[in-house]
């Protein structure tokens, strides 16, 4: 038995540092966009227009209620095989990143499209005719008043759902990359699958984590409380 | 309330107004509106001419805001005309684009925008609807925030003003449009009773300098002072006159 | 919010026990206390007294260990109860076996941690597992190579440099490759890591990757299962020549000498009575699926040894 | 085509046989017979309950009269050092994703305490662990949401402390809970296909072994899978929207549903 602190030596600590900034750029990448597409869903969700709108809520209603791992699987192994049936070209494996990195920000986008419904519904109904009278296109009313707003008002969710999308990266574990793309979990497994023990990596980036999200929960709910306290004040 | 608005009585502010007057800037014409089968407005005409203070009254629940979201385009309604600058407004068709930003309304609440500062409640406008540069645009907003006497507050956030404060920033914001006609629905009667006079002030100030406004309001003694026309609404119509007298029937029997 | 500065204190103290931690937890998964305890009991020892002989069984990896009818069969399945009805004659009882599943994750681990008393799961013997276990004589062999599409035509392992190619997780293959390319001076293959053969072979149908590897017969026995041929006329094809020869031992704790001699002598016995030869020929003989031929390495007399 | 379907969904439902020769006597067999969506729902199940009362413990460890007034210091010390090992566990669990306490209570145990446990325990523990934070923080939430008056007149009475936690706070905050355990159950059920990383039968890894086995299968073995998850989880998720909705209503808010377009 030996007391080793291996993790911290060299291949590892070099492999765990690479997984840590992967996790990073999955976590970042998939939450601006998960960002955007739940604004975008959820200007057509509050549309008047059917079409759009019915599209939006079953987007919503999909995505919300699909758990993570299976539908990874799913379309890892689904999609690349329907991909080379109809186009006849390979789906390279390193694309399986794009992959990964869709099916969060379809996970995050749905449920932030959820969170910011919420938020909308919050902004005082003048707010909006207000800004209509003053001749702002239905466009900039939403850029400028409703969601700005909205977003202030449901910060905290926002802000919770963000570090769980950061959290979500960890699902990487399930999809197969190149070495070279593997995040915190993944960088792990194989640190565990050379060294056969778990505890070791394990423990590592368990404390990373913890420190990631309560790290960034700290910021990210001390912007949130702070931008609440001035829509919420405002709207009285 | 300054001494010396109280006492001059409204009417005497345009003495011997020539008989071809000015332009008709909104014309209602037997505007009807019914809310769940319920009428709410049975035929409402009225006339508001340029540099017209015109006080709506009428008791609760009488449709005076309903009135107002219909000239602002906020509410359809179901017949009869309404027609701004000479635009008509057809009933059950899209509130036509060139009158947007013509009609100021202040609502109950201020309605400022809380995410943004005082400045960029004013200035949202003139930057997004009239495209005007941002410099032009600040500089256009600062005047309109002094005219109100709240320019010192430009950087705070509506969250730290008094009442008062934010329907004056309102009334700012609505002007720096240059709009035709100010729409002001009961701009007083959320305010604690101290608050009340800076607004009162500042609206008397703009009827002096001869703003368009419609001015709904409960406060029967401030419209005298204010008004130049009065107006009551009841049971769905209208009765139009320069007679301080016809707000009467609203005074509780004592 | 008045309550951070606790909850924020709380993860301080929370971190600062997971990294102090990191020094009082061993650098191997084995128990601190039992393991301490256990040091100069034997395995055989504590097998004689209880009865009980615990063995892993590898997961789902034909020809070696799998699930047939809700029954685990395999070669190493046959191996390991062969042994354990020779290890029931030396303790004179009846011991009774108890299988347990074992990931590859698991296999070393296990055995380090004493969950299990020997673990057979087509576990290759490498330096680096030797330094955590020890191994019984070599059981079984076979060699590693890369298994891509017979579409793509007769490739050779140099084909493969810069290209991505899966391995299975915690399997020796991933060392040995790359020591085999670097010292040829080959650029390495773009390494992919699955959890699973079936799940390796599938992204390779799906050209995903464009090579999987492993040892031969384990690839070639899941292609198999999965309704695939491997070889000329089939689906896939395996580089010659292979990269690496392999040896399969049944896992022993580390420094039990006493276990692992008898371990060793219940495999001998078995060579030595044509039993061995008749497990070996059911799994691998001329009329198997995937036929390899005894002796072709020279194990008798290395198990004889 | 039709006839491999039957066969698929039995293995989906009630996992693959386990062989009688791999079963610990020292358990129950059913947990460790069981797989499939059975297995996904029994884990669930346990979490729950288990989540439930480990919840209201850490809960009460929070609040524990300890830290009251009126303690001696050495009291007080220990009070505030229960209060922070809540709080840790509390952060803890919840700043860790779901797959990494699911791998770190599967390889823990046995190197710190030599305990050999089942998959099915260390699962259930696992995600009783996860569901006591939500637990947790949602009666937390209901706590303040408790009309302060209402524990005053309990003292008033001449209640202790502990009865006015025990009979006028908890079943006062267990009704507002309502909502928020359903959504828990919701986000177990779709959470505990984190299992199939370390290899517990339940119905996300029955049906990725079937997928991945099985070519003729392949991704219809996963689309049932999906549709196994998504189902339940949206109709249970309509539940707790209603009964977020009563509770909302309880409590006079309006809904509004429109934007200007």
């Amino acid at each position: 038995m030996h007391f080793g602190n291996y993790v911290f030596a060299e291949p590892y600590l070099g492999w765990l540092v690479r997984g840590i900034l992967m996790t990073l750029l999955i976590s970042v990448v998939s939450g601006t966009a998960a960002a955007l597409l739940g604004l975008w869903v959820t200007r057509l969700r509050l549309t008047s227009r059917r079409g759009p709108r019915l599209a939006a809520d079953t987007f919503v209603m999909i995505f919300r209620n699909l758990p993570l791992v299976p539908l990874l699987l799913f379309v890892t192994f689904a999609l690349p095989r329907l991909w080379l049936q109809v186009t006849g070209r390979a789906f390279p494996i390193w694309a399986d990143l794009y992959l990964l990195l869709a099916v969060l920000s379809a996970d995050s986008g749905a449920n932030f499209a959820e969170i910011l419904r919420a938020g909308v519904l919050g902004v005082a109904p003048q707010q909006q005719e207000v800004a209509r009278t003053m001749g702002l296109s239905a466009g900039a009313i939403r850029w400028h008043v409703v969601f700005p707003q909205a977003a202030r008002i449901v910060a905290p969710a926002l802000a919770t759902r963000w570090i769980q999308n950061m959290k979500n990266s960890t699902m990487a574990l399930v999809v197969p990359l190149p070495l070279g793309l593997l995040e915190m979990a993944g960088q792990a497994e194989r640190i565990a699958g050379e060294t056969f023990s778990w505890v070791q990596p394990l423990t590592a980036i368990a404390v990373v984590y913890l420190l990631l999200s309560l790290g960034s929960g700290w910021f990210l709910n001390r912007w949130a409380s702070r931008a609440q306290a001035r829509v919420q004040a405002g709207a009285a | 309330m300054p001494a010396d608005l109280t006492t001059r009585p409204a009417a005497d502010r345009h003495p011997g107004r020539a008989p071809d007057e000015p332009r008709v800037v909104l014309n209602l014409d037997q505007i009807t509106k019914r809310f769940n089968e319920r009428p709410v407005l049975s035929g409402v005409s009225l006339t508001l001419r340029q540099g017209e203070v015109l006080a709506l009254c009428g008791p609760s629940g009488s449709g005076k805001t309903t009135v107002i979201r219909i000239i602002s385009g906020l509410a359809p309604f179901d017949s009869g005309l309404c027609t701004i600058d000479g635009t008509a407004v057809n009933a059950g068709q899209p509130y036509p684009r060139r009158l947007y930003g013509s009609v100021g309304v202040i609502f109950q609440d201020a309605c400022l925008f809380p995410h943004m500062t005082v400045l960029a409640n004013v200035t949202l406008a003139l930057r997004k609807f009239k495209r005007l540069p941002a410099a032009q645009a600040r500089q256009r907003g600062i005047a309109e925030l002094e005219r109100m006497g709240v320019a010192p507050l430009a950087d705070r956030y509506p969250a730290t003003l008094s009442g008062g404060e934010r329907q004056r920033v309102a009334i700012a914001r609505a002007l720096a449009l240059d709009p035709l006609v100010l729409l002001l629905d009961e701009p007083t009667a959320n305010l604690d009773p101290g608050l009340v006079d800076e607004v009162c002030e500042r609206i008397l100030a703009l009827a002096c300098a001869g703003t368009t406004m419609l001015l709904v309001t409960h406060a029967i003694d401030f419209a005298r002072q204010a008004a130049t026309a009065f107006a009551l609404l009841r049971e769905g119509t209208c009765q139009c006159s320069r007679d301080p007298g016809t707000l009467d029937h609203l005074r509780p029997p004592r | 919010m008045k309550k951070w500065p606790l909850i924020v204190m709380a993860a301080a103290v929370l971190a600062a026990g997971l990294l102090i931690g990191r020094f009082i937890i061993p650098g191997s998964d084995a128990p601190a206390a039992a393991s301490a305890q256990d040091a100069s009991q034997s395995t055989w020892d504590k097998v004689k007294d209880s009865g009980v002989l615990t063995i892993g069984i590898g997961e789902d990896a034909p020809p070696y260990e799998y699930l047939q009818n809700g029954q685990p069969i395999g070669y190493d399945v046959d191996i390991a109860r062969a042994v354990g009805q020779r290890l029931s004659a030396y303790a004179g009882r009846t011991l009774r076996l108890e299988f347990v599943p074992v990931t590859d994750e698991d296999r070393i681990t296990w055995v380090q941690t004493g969950q299990v008393d020997m673990s057979l799961a087509h576990t290759n013997i490498t330096r680096t597992r030797l330094e955590n276990i020890d191994f019984s004589l070599p059981y079984g062999w076979d060699g590693k190579a890369i298994l891509y599409l017979a579409s793509d035509g007769t490739r050779d392992l140099a084909s493969f440099a810069g290209k991505a190619v899966g391995f299975k997780i915690s399997s020796s293959s991933v060392g040995e490759i790359k020591a085999y390319y670097a010292a040829r001076g080959w650029k390495l293959p773009d390494l992919v890591q699955f959890d699973n053969y079936d799940a390796g072979i599938q992204a390779l149908l799906n050209k995903q990757i464009q090579g999987f590897t492993d040892d031969t017969s384990l690839i070639k026995a899941s292609a198999i299962s999965m309704g695939y041929k491997v070889g000329p006329g089939g689906t896939f094809y395996l580089t010659e020549p292979e990269y690496s020869a392999t040896y399969y031992g049944i896992g022993v704790r580390q420094n039990d000498s006493l276990w692992r001699n008898e371990v060793n002598y219940a495999l001998q016995d078995l060579w030595k009575d044509g039993e061995f030869q008749k497990i070996y020929n059911k799994w691998f003989g001329p009329h198997s699926s995937d036929p390899i031929p005894l002796g072709n390495n020279h194990i008798d007399a290395y198990v004889v040894g | 085509m039709s006839g491999w379907i039957p066969p698929i969904v039995r293995t989906l439902l009630a996992g693959y046989p386990v062989p009688p020769s791999m079963i610990d006597p020292s358990y129950p067999q059913l947990i460790q017979r069981i797989g499939g969506l059975e297995l996904t729902l029994l884990i669930t199940l346990a979490g729950l309950l288990s989540g439930f009362a480990l919840g209201v413990i850490l809960l009460a460890c929070r609040r524990n009269p300890l830290t009251g007034p009126g303690r001696d210091p050495g009291e007080q010390l220990l009070g505030q050092a229960v209060r922070g090992a809540a709080i840790a566990v509390v952060e803890g669990v919840r700043g860790l994703p779901i797959i990494l306490l699911v791998l770190l209570v599967f390889t823990l145990p046995y190197p710190i305490t030599g305990l050999q446990l089942p998959n099915f325990v260390l699962a259930a523990a696992a995600f009783g662990l996860y569901a006591a934070v939500f637990v947790e923080e949602s009666a937390r939430s209901g706590l303040r949401s408790v009309d302060p008056q209402l524990p005053a007149a309990g003292r008033v009475l001449g209640l202790t402390g502990r009865q006015i936690f025990l009979r006028i706070e908890l079943p006062l905050v267990f009704r507002t809970m309502r909502p928020d355990l359903i959504n828990t159950a919701v986000t177990l059920f779709k959470d505990s296909s984190t299992l199939a990383v370390v290899a517990v039968p339940e119905l996300t890894y029955t049906g990725r072994q079937m997928m991945l086995s099985d070519p003729a299968i392949y991704g219809a073995a996963l689309l049932a899978v999906l549709i196994l998850y998504w189902a339940p989880a949206t109709a249970f998720s309509a539940v707790a929207v209603r009964a977020e909705r009563r509770r909302t209503r309880a409590e006079g808010f309006a809904v509004r549903n429109t934007m200007i377009e």
